[in-house]
């Protein structure tokens, strides 16, 4: 049983490397973006199979789905953006004559110059050689099991992972909502050309399933929030839920997206660390710490929070999906 | 023949065979990065270097008995949401630059940066992402 | 010493993380009013910082209790986080506070189209909250994070002009800042798996000169200088500050660039110390070397106002690696180098600004065609001239004293008897002469004859604003000796 | 001990026609008839090894949770290979088809 285990182990960690080197040596930026959901998906196995199911649920939708889908669009962007170049210019020639996909150039990336070989060689393999060296010198530390164990019934929840995120480290989690919204704010600050480049109408059959799927990941979504409580999940697999159930809902869309207005969007951007903040200053005024709340409070904060989180994290993975600023922004 | 047999059994361990492998990526994700250079490729070969360093921190977690470290994966659940903030953003980047420039790679070398910018206490500057004069901004076109 | 100070200090600690977040959350949620409440927010952190001084001073006569230490949310490590205030980071904290209230002013006329407005200054401030919660973490993984919320909102600022060169500069800003934060957090992750914790506390107690810690070293060090535009990884440096708008690239030179440099020195003095080497020591000399050379001369050729105020940052971060074997002999020295990087990044900064007014004024920054404009704005050049002075070293301006103290820590290694700190001397004044060259290079052309143009009307705020910083980097001398007081209040470093 | 036969067996032929779709996926030479390939397999397979874990679950919270998956999928299934036809038609082939 333990060999077949070491062979799983070994067949998925080839397949992820092996999965991971086509992408990176590939010339079609399709086939890469393809290639690196595969990768995602392969990488929630491991997590999986390193008994960190609440990190698989969240590789399998932020890492594999919501990158996934920001990756597709690009490319559907870079197309349309060079074909536009083309067209609209007619003095420029096409760069290279020889093809009818000449204009898509933007998502061709040619092989390699062969001077580079050697040296990239070299480096990642000192470099990896060096990592691996130093992990094999480690010892089995326990790390903060023992630690994190002996705390868990004042942190006001059952399953250690959110207790680690919103209680013992909740500082950690707050600044990550706020990067979110830093890499919103820079999006944004780009402009608000960013439309979901036109295409023809989907026909009835992406609405009609999603008729039936959106209501579905609006309740696994709350489910999992729910459960981060006692079981893996919690606000951000939630949040990721509910963020995908957005973006298919932006392109079942044919053309024109309703934009947000500015102001509730905000609002709901900013909910999830404004919230968080003021917990945080209510514990320092009340002599538990920034950040810190009473132990009868724990669950009931907690769980506030993470609602506001959740909300916040699905609106801001839809915004920077379609990355244009708000409308109303600029009244 | 028994101490090889440890040592095996020890190497495959997945306390010692996921570190590894995150080794493995973290390396081939710098090699794509310097070698490729499509911008959506380095953001890539950068996010596979993102998995391998969180391979390697689940690996550790998951070494030794007992239950896994769950700081480690409470930092990897961190680490996941930090990497696709970042990759959304140089996603727009990207497709700015590519509107701006009609082209998505970062040519090597050192940019000319003697090219005039422009100032946005000057001018009246709506940024609507239409380049300002096209003739003067171009990045080094390919 | 007056206990109460003592009490006071974790509160006001944790209340300055606060302080900085909610006005960095409100201008997000309300940008119609960002500038209103940046200018009250960054008011109110530089009161609250300056307060925090005062009673950190108060506080903490004894060097090797002067640390203070916030759980927060009550969870000591090595559970949970904790901030980490001392001599080290408060130094920077004030810096911080005074550059970037002086931004803050500078911006309000410098930013004045409503629609930019409302996207600078959420960014900035949010920019602003991360370097104050960069300083003040005590915590490894932590630090990654504030790492990522300061280079993504730096990226962001340099992005949003949204101009080719800006965008350029900033795809590679960003791709750079990503290589450099995940070779930190890899590094960070070696040593949770050697140590299993994270409190850099904790950890330098733990740590010896093992396989993990070197290779950690390399991983992080080199992630940092990345970051810091440290020689030889400094390429994107000057493409990402000489085009991003002026108060942006004053902020990225003074204080984004110091702060990767306070986390390198901030991890050799305590995770790394006994890995710090002479060999090593030297090794991190010769590349500040380089730097000093290289930077230099980049500068003496670029044609771009900005472009040789990035370039010289290049060659001033040569400096502080030059410090570095100086630091091995004389282990005092560190202080003198941090003092070093204050006065530069108050000298930098105003540089910056002045460059952004005189760009405003002509409407480029090409030096060639820069000399009409030079002629009619006595006041911005004199700000110019002042900053750079101070840069160069010229006795009784606060460049002065850094530089006089980090030759004589020079000259004491040659004493000591070490022959390649002859290197290190040579370096020390060299690099002010060729300082001395650049910076000649950019007012010159004021002293020719020819016509004066004031150019475009420029905003009060931008015309007195640089003035005043370069005021206080020329007057920072005064401030030497507590400067170096207080870094003494640092609990650890020798 | 009959019901863990009956799980291996299921997931066995299942694996079958996983496996039979796959080979077409890589065999067949246009869209069209991959997806064919694919869909049909697929359903087919997951609908199998679906049954198989059934003879594994606690109670009919289980089942009805293991049902849901495979309608699930289908739906989402269907819906992505009439996208994917959908747009070959409009568009042809994919550029990495050569």
């Amino acid at each position: 049983m333990n060999g077949l285990l070491v062979l799983f182990d070994l067949v998925l960690l080839a397949g992820i490397v092996g999965v991971a080197w086509r992408c990176l040596a590939s010339t079609d930026l399709f086939r890469a973006v393809v290639l690196f959901i595969t990768f995602g998906l392969l990488l929630a196995l491991a997590w999986v199979r390193l008994e960190a199911p609440d990190i698989a649920l969240a590789e399998a939708a932020i890492g594999a789905g919501i990158t996934g889908a920001l990756l597709l669009v690009t490319l559907e962007r870079l197309r349309s953006i060079m074909a536009e170049r083309h067209t609209g210019r007619p003095h420029t020639p096409p760069p290279d004559p020889t093809g009818p996909h000449a204009l898509l150039r933007a998502l061709h990336d040619p092989p390699p110059e062969r001077r580079t070989f050697l040296p990239a060689l070299t480096f990642a393999l000192v470099v990896g050689g060096l990592l691996v060296t130093a992990l094999w010198h480690q010892p089995q530390s326990t790390g903060l099991e023992p630690v994190v164990d002996a705390h868990m019934d004042v942190s006001g929840v059952d399953h250690p992972i959110t207790a680690v995120l919103l209680n013992f480290r909740a500082y950690d989690t707050f600044l990550e909502l706020a990067i979110v919204l830093i890499a919103l704010l820079g999006a944004w600050s780009l402009g608000r050309h960013d439309l979901i480049p036109a295409r023809p109408a989907p026909g009835p059959i992406l609405p009609g399933t999603l008729r039936l799927l959106v209501p579905v990941a609006i309740v696994t979504g709350v489910y999992v929030l729910w459960a981060g409580s006692h079981a893996p999940g919690g606000a951000f697999q939630a949040g990721a839920i509910l963020g995908a159930a957005g973006i298919l809902l932006v392109l079942a869309r044919p053309r024109q997206l309703p934009m947000a207005p500015g102001a509730p969007l905000r609002l709901g951007l900013t909910g999830g660390v404004a919230l968080f903040l003021l917990v945080g200053l209510y514990g320092l005024v009340a002599g538990h710490g920034f950040l810190g709340y009473a132990e009868a409070w724990a669950y009931p904060l907690i769980i506030l929070i993470e609602v506001a989180a959740t909300l916040s994290i699905a609106l801001a993975l839809v915004a920077l999906f379609v990355a244009g600023r708000p409308t109303g922004d600029d009244a | 023949m028994n101490g090889l047999a440890e040592t095996l059994a020890h190497t495959l361990a997945p306390g010692l065979l996921y570190p590894t492998a995150g080794a493995i990526l973290f390396a081939l994700g710098l090699y794509g990065l310097i070698r490729r250079h499509h911008l959506v490729l380095r953001i890539l070969a950068l996010n596979i270097m993102g998995s391998g360093v969180f391979m390697v921190l689940l690996g550790v977690a998951a070494r030794g008995e007992g239950p896994p470290d769950p700081v480690a994966q409470a930092l990897t659940l961190t680490g996941i949401v930090v990497a696709v903030s970042a990759t959304a953003f140089a996603l727009a980047l990207v497709v700015h630059l590519t509107r701006l420039t009609g082209h998505a790679v970062m040519l090597p070398g050192p940019p000319d940066d003697d090219v005039p910018v422009e100032d946005i206490s000057r001018e009246t500057h709506h940024a609507d992402g239409s380049p300002a004069d096209p003739s003067s901004g171009e990045d080094r076109p390919s | 010493m007056i206990p109460a100070d003592a009490e006071l200090l974790p509160g006001a600690i944790a209340g300055l993380v606060a302080l900085s977040l909610a006005v960095a959350i409100l201008a997000t949620a309300w940008p119609r009013q960002a500038h209103r409440i940046g200018l009250l927010g960054a008011l109110a952190v530089t009161a609250w910082v300056l307060g925090l001084s005062a009673l950190f001073l108060n506080a903490g006569p004894d060097p090797e209790a002067a640390a203070t230490r916030v759980a927060l949310g009550g969870w000591e490590a090595p559970l949970g986080l904790m901030l980490h205030l001392d001599g080290l980071s408060m130094t920077l904290l004030v810096l911080t506070a005074v550059v970037g209230l002086a931004t803050s002013l500078y911006s309000l006329g410098y930013v004045h189209d409503r629609i930019e407005r409302r996207q600078f200054w959420p960014l900035w401030l949010w920019l602003w909250a991360g370097l104050n919660m960069l300083f003040l973490s005590g915590d490894a993984f932590n630090l990654y994070i504030t790492l990522e919320v300061v280079s993504l909102s730096a990226v962001a600022l340099v992005a949003f002009t949204g101009t080719a060169a800006a965008v350029s500069g900033a795809v590679r800003y960003l791709l750079v800042n990503i290589l450099g934060s995940l070779s930190f957090l890899m590094g960070v992750v070696l040593l949770f798996g050697e140590h299993g914790v994270l409190d850099l506390v904790l950890l330098e107690a733990r740590t010896e000169a093992g396989p993990t810690e070197r290779m950690a070293a390399v991983l992080m060090t080199a992630g940092l200088m990345l970051k810091a535009a440290l020689f030889p990884l400094h390429v994107w440096l000057a493409p990402a500050h000489g085009s991003a708008p002026a108060p942006v690239s004053a902020v990225l030179s003074g204080l984004v660039v110091t702060g990767s440099f306070y986390l390198i020195l901030r991890l050799w003095m305590g995770v790394f110390a006994p890995l710090a080497t002479p060999a090593f020591g030297i090794l991190v000399g010769m590349l500040g070397v380089a730097a000093l050379v290289w930077g230099s001369l980049q500068a003496l050729r670029a044609g771009r106002l900005k472009s040789i105020v990035a370039y010289s940052t290049v060659a001033q971060f040569g400096y502080l690696l030059v410090a570095f074997p100086l630091m091995l002999v004389d282990p005092g020295a560190w202080r003198v180098v941090v003092f070093f990087a204050v006065v530069h990044a108050l000298a930098k900064a105003s540089v910056f600004l002045a460059a952004g007014t005189l760009q405003h004024a002509a409407g480029h920054d090409r030096l060639a065609d820069l000399g009409d404009v030079l002629r009619a704005r006595p006041r911005t050049v004199f700000a110019l001239g002042l900053a750079g002075v101070s840069l160069m070293g010229l006795p009784f301006t606060g460049g002065f004293i850094a530089k006089y103290l980090l030759l004589e820590a020079g000259l004491g290694t040659v004493l000591a008897g070490s022959v390649i700190g002859v290197l290190w001397v040579l370096a020390i004044a060299g690099g002010g002469l060729l300082a001395a060259a650049y910076i000649l290079r950019m007012v010159a052309p004021t002293f020719h004859r020819g016509r004066e143009d004031a150019g475009e009307t420029v905003s009060p705020w931008m015309d007195w604003v640089p003035l005043g910083l370069a005021t206080i980097a020329a007057l920072a001398g005064l401030a030497g000796t507590l400067t170096l007081n207080t870094l003494a209040l640092t609990p650890g470093a020798p | 001990m009959i019901a863990n036969t009956l799980t291996i067996i299921l997931i066995l032929v299942g694996l079958v026609f996983f496996a039979a779709g796959t080979a077409g996926l890589l065999r067949f030479p246009d869209v069209y008839s991959r997806l064919h390939a694919l869909t049909k397999a697929d359903n087919v397979g997951l609908g199998l090894v679906v049954l198989g874990l059934m003879f594994q679950a606690s109670g009919p919270a289980d089942i009805l949770k293991l049902l849901l998956i495979w309608v699930l999928v289908l739906a989402a299934g269907t819906t992505a290979a009439h996208m994917v036809a959908q747009r070959t038609w409009t568009h042809g082939e994919f550029e990495s088809d050569r």
